[in-house]
């Protein structure tokens, strides 16, 4: 990694050197940190409700997962020392020993049971219809055995996310409806405590001096956590050094920043994407295949990734990430997505001539954003420029975020629209996770794709554990996925981050929201 | 209207019984006000388009689990009795529970932005006091200044909060380093610092509205025919100007302030927004596109009772400052 | 400058003379008095008679020096031999505070309707450095003696409690208290009732009398004038048309405008067509150059268009007039009114 | 018989030359701003050298130059014809403000004020609920419910602005109601409606029209805090308090052109139109 | 004798709103006011401020209802106001008012020519030119020339502005014309003018004058019969030259005794005569 050392970041913005750790931090303490919060402040802490970027970095500083993430997204043990499956439908899960929660009391595997069981139930917001694993207990004093209904290797993967941290059962059932509020907030036995939440204002994490895991014991005896959803208020606080870094900074600032002398920005590998998705392939201009195909086409996602990344992206040509691929199949997957490269590579010519024939020239496109986003108000413009070029004019829809939301869950609010932009972010590096939303019917992000084949390869494939293995399927899945022409990712963000030179230490690839990067943060000497 | 009194009330005399006749009445239209305000809130918000149970539950939450959602929040209910339901826990101090912020009283969400906006508010109203007074009063009592201080001030509220925002942190905060760029701080003298500028940005349009004001109604009184009489019988100039004319004026002026402090409340949002401050606007703001009904009306009733307490103690303030009010129609 | 009252070596408490103003409107100055010269000696009362816009009003604020800003005074204002437009500020505020005291036409916008009247009325004796108690005692004594019964409740009470009479004699009371040797009265009476006028205009006359005050009247009403008056000047345009003493001003008048104003009153006791002077009141800037009664004047000759007359004294009266004598006893109207009509016997209805 | 002099009174041509020419210079500046930047909203096309929504990802952020005389915004866009485009949605949704606010505000007044009694009071008491609403509530909940861009906003603060002109229509048209000039209509048998339009409204109009073009200017600002806020009219399209709003990121990295081009057109178009609305007022006081 | 118009046991009674330290109430303004006007006849109502004057006037006009009591005109009562379109005509023509302040009895945005024809317009079934003519009639009738007829009220004067109203009041040839202080606010010299051309017109037209004022000159000038009236009561009526030079009542000797003219002194009677 670069840290400090990195200087100002690459010198060609178009393509940054990507670092997932910045050097290790000086075994000295800080007395206090304070970290802008750039997707603004959490809605609730209470792990059910980890899906967002903010609630995951406090959750995981706050509390233990039950599986640990390390920078280049491997799975490492952690509160689970070990897991086995003894069957296709059971997973063994070996609990660590001496864990303490904050109050002192030991973590156990009813506590770890508990917590799973939340996660598996219908409160939680991570779920859907997808989810494969029906029910977990506390099988010995540490160990937990979770249920199936069949084998799913995702689920694995997933206990690395915070919406699989542990919070101790005695306190969150006396704690009711207040757990993860502002008011209540939690019991868990990460590296952090919780001090206090001003909402609007300020979270407030104490050092938990008592934390089981040297590797992870806080520098800081404090951390502030400040909201800043405004980009120009981040930047400004980040200029003045009035706040001493940030994940999640937006593209928009990265110029702002590089000129400040006294801090560097990062850019980290992320498993974000940025999709276009066709919300309507039955009817309207896009029933037409060949004008989808043209319209991927007609897109320079080089330019989106430029322009609105500053660079701090990759274009991407298919549905699925690169951060997504199984690592042991690295090279198939890299493979697939050469291919789909050449198909929607940006030729205008191309575009043009499949646009020749059909009668969707001149025909409106309604795109949805959402509204208040700076990146995916630009991406639509640069999306509305290029559209023009092959003859078709695309009309920005930005809705308030309730009515986006609406938007994918309520075939209603579809009405009329033709396609919709997303920006988001997996809770595994597995394909199957993004590819289950968008291919496979009956979920939220499926806009009418049904094909019994790709379904038949998405079965098949969360059955077989090994990545070599399970790659054709997936590669099936994708390519039926593909050549129709529903969605395709534009670009694969980076993870941009920005730290004063006075701290080093910070995760700096995605894995920071799952790991507890607030506590490596130190000063680098 | 007519009240019946315990008869222990009639000891009072007449001009008392008027009074508090006066006093209840005023009560009432405010309490009218609030409420059919707060419910034209709620009904404007139901007929919006979303559905906040589908942001509770996410994106892969079953129908069934939306339904079940929708009966927590209560939002299975007719619009009216969910309206009423909010409105009888006020008396108890329950200002319901936030959809956006799960599981969180919309009191204790509001308890700290209140306080932040509230002195932001503060600020800003003794800014615009301060200076908009002394702009006016220099322009109103001095020919000379009167033509540079109509022009200062008319270009001075001509500036929006949101464009002197950012001009005023590239200056004062990057450039200079005198004031935090950010935030609200935390205790007295911190949080004074850390909202000098937004209350200047705030304050800026409003403290040259109250300029104009106090030069025109300084001017106007000054070439009323009573001072004219009081400089007749050869009183000092400064007598005059303080007893008689920026007396008088000040009926016009406090109205106007009222009116300004009233306003700023919810004009506080932009400024916010600008500093990155999560206050009330901001919360308003978001909570209004989230359709999160107990917070949107607690704040959207805040700003409304805020308005509603000025303009009365505008009005009772007015009472004291012209006796012609104190009677009916101000005849003899 | 002949003095045409006074005795030669006495100087008259207030001379007036050739007194010209100008007051900017939009930028561009209008002339607002033309010539107007009298004199007023001391406890003696002068009646300033006009129509509306004649300047009646404009000549007392020259007196008060309390002139809109920018405008331009020519000629002399002498106040017991002192210029008033030329005193520096102490001079003059000594001047309103001690010399002269003023009472206007409408009360009710000539006292801060803020304040108390007991506020208003010790206010300029405070600023006296007369003790409080002092100056509550006699404002109490002398509204006694304007005939306000329960004064000290009075001096409680805002001005919008108290109906115009009752204002009128407290403004009366207030020009007392600083005991001024000149009062000027504008129009005290116009918004009363007959009645109350009465009231007020017997007080008035009653003090003044009481202690040798000049007084300066403006009325529209020339009997009322009379009946108040020791002379009585009468203005049209800005301009002094004529001076006489008020006692036979009805039989002697020389001015063709005085006369025809006396014509143009319906009278209470008998009927008659009335003369109509023709045309509406001029304002001073419309006049032309000659008499700025000329264009109204039914014996207006040539002359009269071109050349303005001074002020001169014919008879016993002042008159600017250039056929002042040809005209003298002459001037009667086809209405088949005439000038003898004041000879006629007056009966007492009561 | 009677004589009557006839004295010629109307203003004759000289005098209304001389008024022409002491017409104050604010005053001229102040149409002059006006009219040149209705005339720029309508020929945009014409005077701007780009296309303002045409990206171009080569000249992203770039600086003034002779190309692009304030340079290129984020995406590459002309700034300079930005802003003169700007001048179309910024003028045209005051414009609309003002018109309906106007037209509901006056309508409302005359009619309160003609039949009086209950109407009048049930008016009076929910103008004063309306005045309770602060125009950016009313902004945020027409937003949510018609969605951001120009119609939600304009909506709203008609809805916002129209107990103001109400409040001040209705206490003049209340004083002109009981003037003996109504009183004589009404007495030579002239019907409601007709006094309303022919009489009231005339009468009424000068202090309408100062109260319009001084609402012009606020609608102007508010608006512009209402694209500040992201919930006015949307990108790409070109609006001054958009523009301050977008510009601001780089106005802090040192290139002030986009927040201050846009800030200044509003400041300067506000102050022209207060000014104007300044002078009409008085005139319509001198006249009343 | 035949009556034009007939006012019997007239009164009104105005709703006071509570105030401070004082309740609700009620303002008696006009209480058993009885009269009679004969056709063509000019009957004066004196009295001081607040007397009751305007309020009768406004009530004989249809401005005001009365509280009780009974308005005749030609025997017949007046019919209630607002009672739709063909009778709210019928009572245009009946009777007129002028009214004192002539600045504000006339609309400032309309000419005197187009507001006089608005009034012919909208009773009468002419043609334009017949329309012009009589309007050019009116215009002499009150000594108005083209010029000034063409002209806004702001062009004309204080004495022009009331011919003009005098003017609109007979285009419709009402019976009555209520003349409420119609010549208080001018300057003496075209106070003059007006009386006179209401004397004439009286002559001519045959129209029947109810005539307000407090300016007892001016009511000898101008009526045959006078009212005096004080605090909402009639004190003395009768021929104008009667009350006037031989007046009976306490109240009416007061007043007239109050009139300057020459070789009057102004004598002071009770002490604070005034109230709060
Ligand atoms: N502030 C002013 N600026 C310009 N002209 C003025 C001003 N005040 C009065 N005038 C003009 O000066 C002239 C004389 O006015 P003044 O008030 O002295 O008349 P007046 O005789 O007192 O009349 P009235 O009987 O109506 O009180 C009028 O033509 C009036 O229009
Ligand atoms: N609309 C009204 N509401 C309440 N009181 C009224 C109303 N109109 C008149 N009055 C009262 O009725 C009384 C008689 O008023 P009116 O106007 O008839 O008197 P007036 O003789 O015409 O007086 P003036 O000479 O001042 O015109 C007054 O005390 C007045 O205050
Ligand atoms: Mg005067
Ligand atoms: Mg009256």
């Amino acid at each position: 990694g670069g840290g400090g050392a990195g200087g100002k970041g690459p010198s060609d913005p178009a393509k940054p050197k990507l670092v997932s750790q910045l050097p290790a931090a000086a075994a000295k303490d800080v007395d206090h940190l304070t970290i802008g919060l750039p997707k603004g402040e959490p809605a609730s802490i209470d792990p059910l409700q980890a899906i967002d970027y903010s609630t995951d970095l406090v959750i995981s500083n706050l509390c233990d997962p039950i599986l640990r993430l390390t920078p280049d997204f491997d799975l490492k043990p952690n509160v689970a020392t070990s897991w086995k499956w003894t069957d296709k439908k059971t997973l063994v899960l070996t609990i660590r020993k001496g864990i303490k929660f904050w109050d002192g009391k030991d973590l156990t595997a009813e506590d770890v049971a508990y917590s799973m069981e939340r996660s598996l139930g219908p409160g939680a917001i991570t779920g859907g219809p997808l989810q494969l694993a029906k029910s977990a207990s506390a099988s010995g004093p540490y160990e937990v055995t979770v249920k199936f209904t069949s084998y799913d290797e995702q689920f694995v993967k997933q206990l690395a996310a915070p919406s699989y941290a542990v919070i101790e059962k005695a306190w969150a059932e006396k704690a009711g409806k207040n757990l993860g509020t502002a008011k209540g907030g939690l019991m868990c036995s990460g590296p952090f405590k919780f001090g206090s939440w001003t909402s609007g204002s300020a979270i407030e994490l104490e050092r938990n001096d008592a934390y089981w895991n040297p590797a992870y014991k806080a520098h800081a005896r404090r951390v502030t956590l400040k909201p800043l959803s405004d980009s120009s208020a981040l930047t400004q606080a980040l200029v003045s050094g009035e706040v001493d870094g940030a994940w999640e900074v937006p593209p928009a600032v990265i110029s702002s920043l590089k000129s400040v002398k006294s801090g560097s920005l990062h850019y980290g590998p992320a498993f974000q994407y940025l999709e276009l998705s066709v919300a309507d392939s039955t009817s309207g201009p896009l029933a037409d295949k060949s004008v989808r195909q043209a319209l991927f086409k007609a897109i320079d996602r080089k330019g989106i990734a430029d322009v609105v990344f500053k660079g701090a992206a990759t274009p991407n040509y298919t549905s699925l990430p690169p951060s997504s691929r199984d690592k042991g199949a690295e090279d198939l997957y890299a493979a697939a997505a050469r291919e789909y490269e050449k198909a929607n590579a940006y030729d205008i010519d191309a575009a043009k001539k499949l646009m020749a024939s059909s009668k969707a020239k001149g025909r409106t496109l309604k795109l949805v954003t959402m509204a208040g986003d700076e990146t995916q108000s630009q991406v639509a413009q640069l999306i509305q420029q290029e559209a023009k070029v092959i003859g078709l004019s695309v009309a920005i829809d930005a809705r308030q975020p309730l009515q986006y939301g609406d938007t994918f869950v309520n075939p209603s609010a579809r009405k009329g629209v033709d396609l919709t932009l997303t920006v988001g972010y997996n809770q595994t590096t597995d394909p199957l996770e993004l590819l289950g939303f968008l291919a496979v019917p009956g979920s939220a992000y499926n806009f009418g794709f049904d094909d019994p084949v790709a379904t038949k390869a998405y079965n098949t494939a969360r059955g077989i554990e090994d990545p070599r293995e399970r790659a054709p399927y997936v590669l099936t899945l994708q390519k039926r996925f593909q050549s129709s022409y529903h969605d395709t990712s534009l670009v694969a963000p980076y993870e941009i981050s920005y730290f004063s030179d006075k701290l080093t230490g910070a995760t700096t690839s995605m894995a920071y929201m799952f790991t507890p990067s607030l506590a490596l943060l130190g000063s680098p000497s | 209207m007519t009240l019946t009194l315990h008869p222990a009330v009639s000891r009072f005399s007449g001009r008392t019984l008027w009074r508090i006749r006066a006093i209840v009445r005023r009560l009432a239209g405010a309490v009218l006000t609030v409420v059919v305000a707060t419910f034209a809130v709620y009904a404007a918000l139901a007929a919006a388009p979303g559905d906040p149970a589908v942001a509770v539950a996410g994106p892969h939450a079953t129908p069934q689990r939306i339904a079940q959602i929708h009966h927590e929040l209560g939002l299975d209910r007719p619009l009216v009795v969910r309206y009423f339901d909010w409105l009888s826990g006020l008396p108890r101090g329950d200002l319901g529970q936030s959809t956006v912020y799960r599981n969180s009283s919309v009191a204790d969400l509001l308890a700290p932005r209140f306080a932040t906006t509230a002195f932001l508010v503060v600020y800003a109203a003794l800014l615009i006091l301060l200076l908009g007074l002394l702009l006016g009063v220099l322009g109103g009592a001095f020919r000379r200044l009167n033509g540079p201080m109509a022009a200062l001030t008319s270009v001075a509220l001509a500036i929006p909060g949101f464009v002197a925002a950012p001009i005023l942190v590239s200056v004062f905060a990057l450039g200079l380093g005198w004031f935090p760029a950010v935030g609200a701080g935390s205790g007295f003298t911190d949080q004074l610092h850390h909202l000098t500028l937004p209350a200047l940005a705030l304050a800026i349009g409003w403290c040259a509205w109250l300029a104009q004001i106090t030069r025109t109604a300084l001017r106007t009184e000054k070439t009323s025919e009573h001072v004219e009489t009081a400089t007749g019988r050869g009183l000092p100039s400064a007598t005059v100007f303080r007893r008689h004319v920026l007396r008088n004026a000040a009926i016009p002026i406090s109205t106007v302030y009222g009116l300004t402090v009233a306003g700023l409340l919810a004009g506080a949002a932009v400024v916010e927004q600008a500093f990155g401050i999560d206050g009330l606007g901001s919360l308003m703001l978001r909570s209004v596109s989230a359709k999160d009904y107990d917070v949107v009306l607690a704040v959207a009733s805040l700003i409304i009772v805020a308005f509603v307490v000025t303009t009365q103690l505008v009005d009772a303030l007015h009472t004291v400052l012209d006796p012609r009010l104190r009677t009916k129609d101000g005849r003899p | 400058m002949n003095s045409w009252l006074n005795p030669p070596g006495a100087d008259p408490l207030v001379r007036v003379s050739h007194l010209r103003l100008d007051i900017p409107v939009r930028g561009e100055p209008r002339r607002v008095l033309h010539d107007v010269s009298f004199e007023v000696g001391a406890g003696e009362a002068l009646g300033l008679v006009g129509e509306s816009g004649s300047g009646k009003s404009m000549t007392t604020r020259v007196l008060m020096r309390l002139l809109p800003h920018g405008a331009a005074t020519d000629g002399d204002v002498l106040f017991d031999g002192t210029s008033v437009t030329g005193m520096d500020r102490r001079a003059l505020r000594r001047y309103r505070s001690s010399e002269v005291a003023m009472i206007y036409q409408d009360p009710r916008a000539a006292i801060n309707p803020v304040s108390t009247v007991g506020a208003f009325l010790t206010e300029a004796l405070r600023e006296a450095k007369v003790s409080r108690k002092e100056a509550e005692e006699r404002a109490v004594a002398l509204l006694r003696e304007v005939g306000i019964t329960d004064a000290p409740r009075r001096m409680r009470q805002y001005p919008h409690q108290l109906s115009g009479g009752l204002l009128q004699r407290v403004m009366i009371a207030s020009a007392m208290l600083t005991k001024p040797r000149l009062l000027i009265a504008d129009e005290p009476t116009t918004a009363l009732d007959v009645t109350t006028q009465e009231e007020v205009m017997a007080i008035l006359d009653e003090q003044r009398r009481e202690r040798g005050l000049a007084l300066v009247f403006i009325t529209h009403d020339l009997d009322l004038a009379a009946a108040v008056t020791d002379r009585i000047a009468v203005m049209y345009a800005g301009t002094v048309l004529e001076t006489a003493a008020s006692a036979n001003l009805h039989e002697t008048a020389l001015h063709p405008y005085t006369v025809g104003l006396l014509a143009s009153r319906p009278s209470t006791v008998d009927v008659k067509r009335l003369w109509a002077i023709p045309g509406r009141p001029v304002s001073a800037f419309e006049a032309g150059p000659g008499c700025v009664f000329a264009d109204r004047c039914p014996f207006a000759q040539d002359r009269c268009g071109t050349e303005r007359p001074a002020l001169r004294t014919v008879d016993d009266h002042q008159v600017a007039c250039h056929r002042a004598e040809e005209l003298r006893g002459r001037i009667t109207y086809e209405t088949g009114g005439d000038a003898d009509r004041a000879h006629d016997e007056q009966t007492e209805p009561v | 018989m009677t004589a009557v002099t006839s004295t010629p009174v109307t203003a004759a041509p000289s005098s209304r030359l001389r008024r022409w020419r002491k017409v104050d210079p604010v005053l001229i500046l102040s149409v002059l701003w006006c009219a040149l930047t209705v005339l720029v909203a309508v020929a945009a096309p014409l005077l701007a050298p780009y296309d303002p929504s045409q990206t171009d990802i080569l000249a992203a952020a770039q600086g003034p130059s002779a190309q692009h005389w304030f340079g290129t915004d984020a995406v590459g866009r002309d700034i300079f014809s930005r802003v003169l485009y700007g001048a179309r949605l910024s003028l045209l949704g005051p414009a609309l403000v003002v018109v309906i606010a106007t037209t509901a505000g006056t309508t409302l007044a005359i009619a309160a004020v003609w039949f009086g009694g209950w109407f009048d009071r049930v008016l009076t008491r929910v103008l004063d609920i309306a005045f309770a609403f602060p125009p950016l509530l009313l902004a945020v909940l027409s937003v949510v419910l018609f969605g951001p861009g120009l119609t939600a906003p304009v909506v709203a603060l008609a809805v916002a602005y129209t107990p103001y002109i109400a409040r001040v229509v209705r206490s003049a048209a209340l004083r002109e109601r009981h003037l003996p000039y109504i009183e004589s209509c009404t007495l030579a048998g002239l019907s409601g409606p007709r006094i309303c339009v022919r009489h009231i409204l005339p009468n009424v109009l000068p202090l309408v029209r100062a109260q319009a073009v001084t609402s012009l200017g606020s609608s102007l600002l508010d608006l512009g805090a209402i694209s500040f806020v992201g919930l006015g009219i949307q990108p790409p399209n070109a609006e001054w308090g958009l523009m301050v709003s977008d510009g601001r990121t780089a106005l802090l990295n040192g290139s002030p052109q986009e927040s201050l081009a846009a800030g200044f057109m509003i400041i300067i178009t506000v102050v022209a139109f207060n000014m104007l609305g300044e002078r009409l007022a008085e005139r319509a006081e001198v006249r009343a | 004798m035949s009556e034009l118009l007939g006012l019997e046991n007239l009164r009104k009674v105005f709703p006071v709103r509570a105030a401070a330290g004082e309740p609700a109430g009620e303002l008696v303004a006009v209480d058993d006011v009885s009269f009679t006007l004969p056709p063509g006849g000019s009957l004066a109502v004196v009295g001081e401020s607040g007397s009751g004057k305007t309020t009768v006037a406004r009530m004989v006009a249809g401005l005001e209802t009365p509280t009780s009591g009974r308005i005749t005109l030609d025997g017949e009562p007046r019919e209630a106001a607002r009672a739709g379109r063909g009778a709210r005509k019928a009572r245009a023509r009946q009777i007129q008012m002028v009214f004192q302040d002539p600045y504000t009895s006339l609309d400032a945005k309309q000419t005197i020519e187009a507001a006089i024809e608005e009034l012919l317009r909208a009773h009468f079934d002419w043609d334009a030119d017949r329309r012009r003519e009589r309007v050019a009639q009116l215009l002499a009738q009150v000594g108005l020339d083209k010029r000034q007829g063409g002209a806004r009220p702001r062009a004309l004067s204080g004495g022009q502005r009331q011919r003009a109203a005098i003017a609109r009041a007979l285009a419709l040839e009402p019976r009555l014309l209520i003349l409420d202080e119609a010549v208080a606010a001018l300057d003496v010299s075209v106070q003059a003018q007006i009386i006179n051309l209401l004397a004439d017109l009286r002559a001519e037209t045959g129209v029947a004058y109810l005539f307000i004022s407090h300016d007892l000159g001016v009511v000898r000038q101008i009526s045959d019969d006078c009212v005096v009236m004080h605090r909402g009561r009639v004190v003395e009526a009768g021929r104008t030259t009667t009350v006037l030079d031989d007046p009976q009542d306490p109240y009416t000797r007061r007043l007239l005794s109050a009139v300057p003219r020459p070789g009057w002194v102004p004598r002071r009677r009770a002490t604070s005569g005034a109230s709060a």
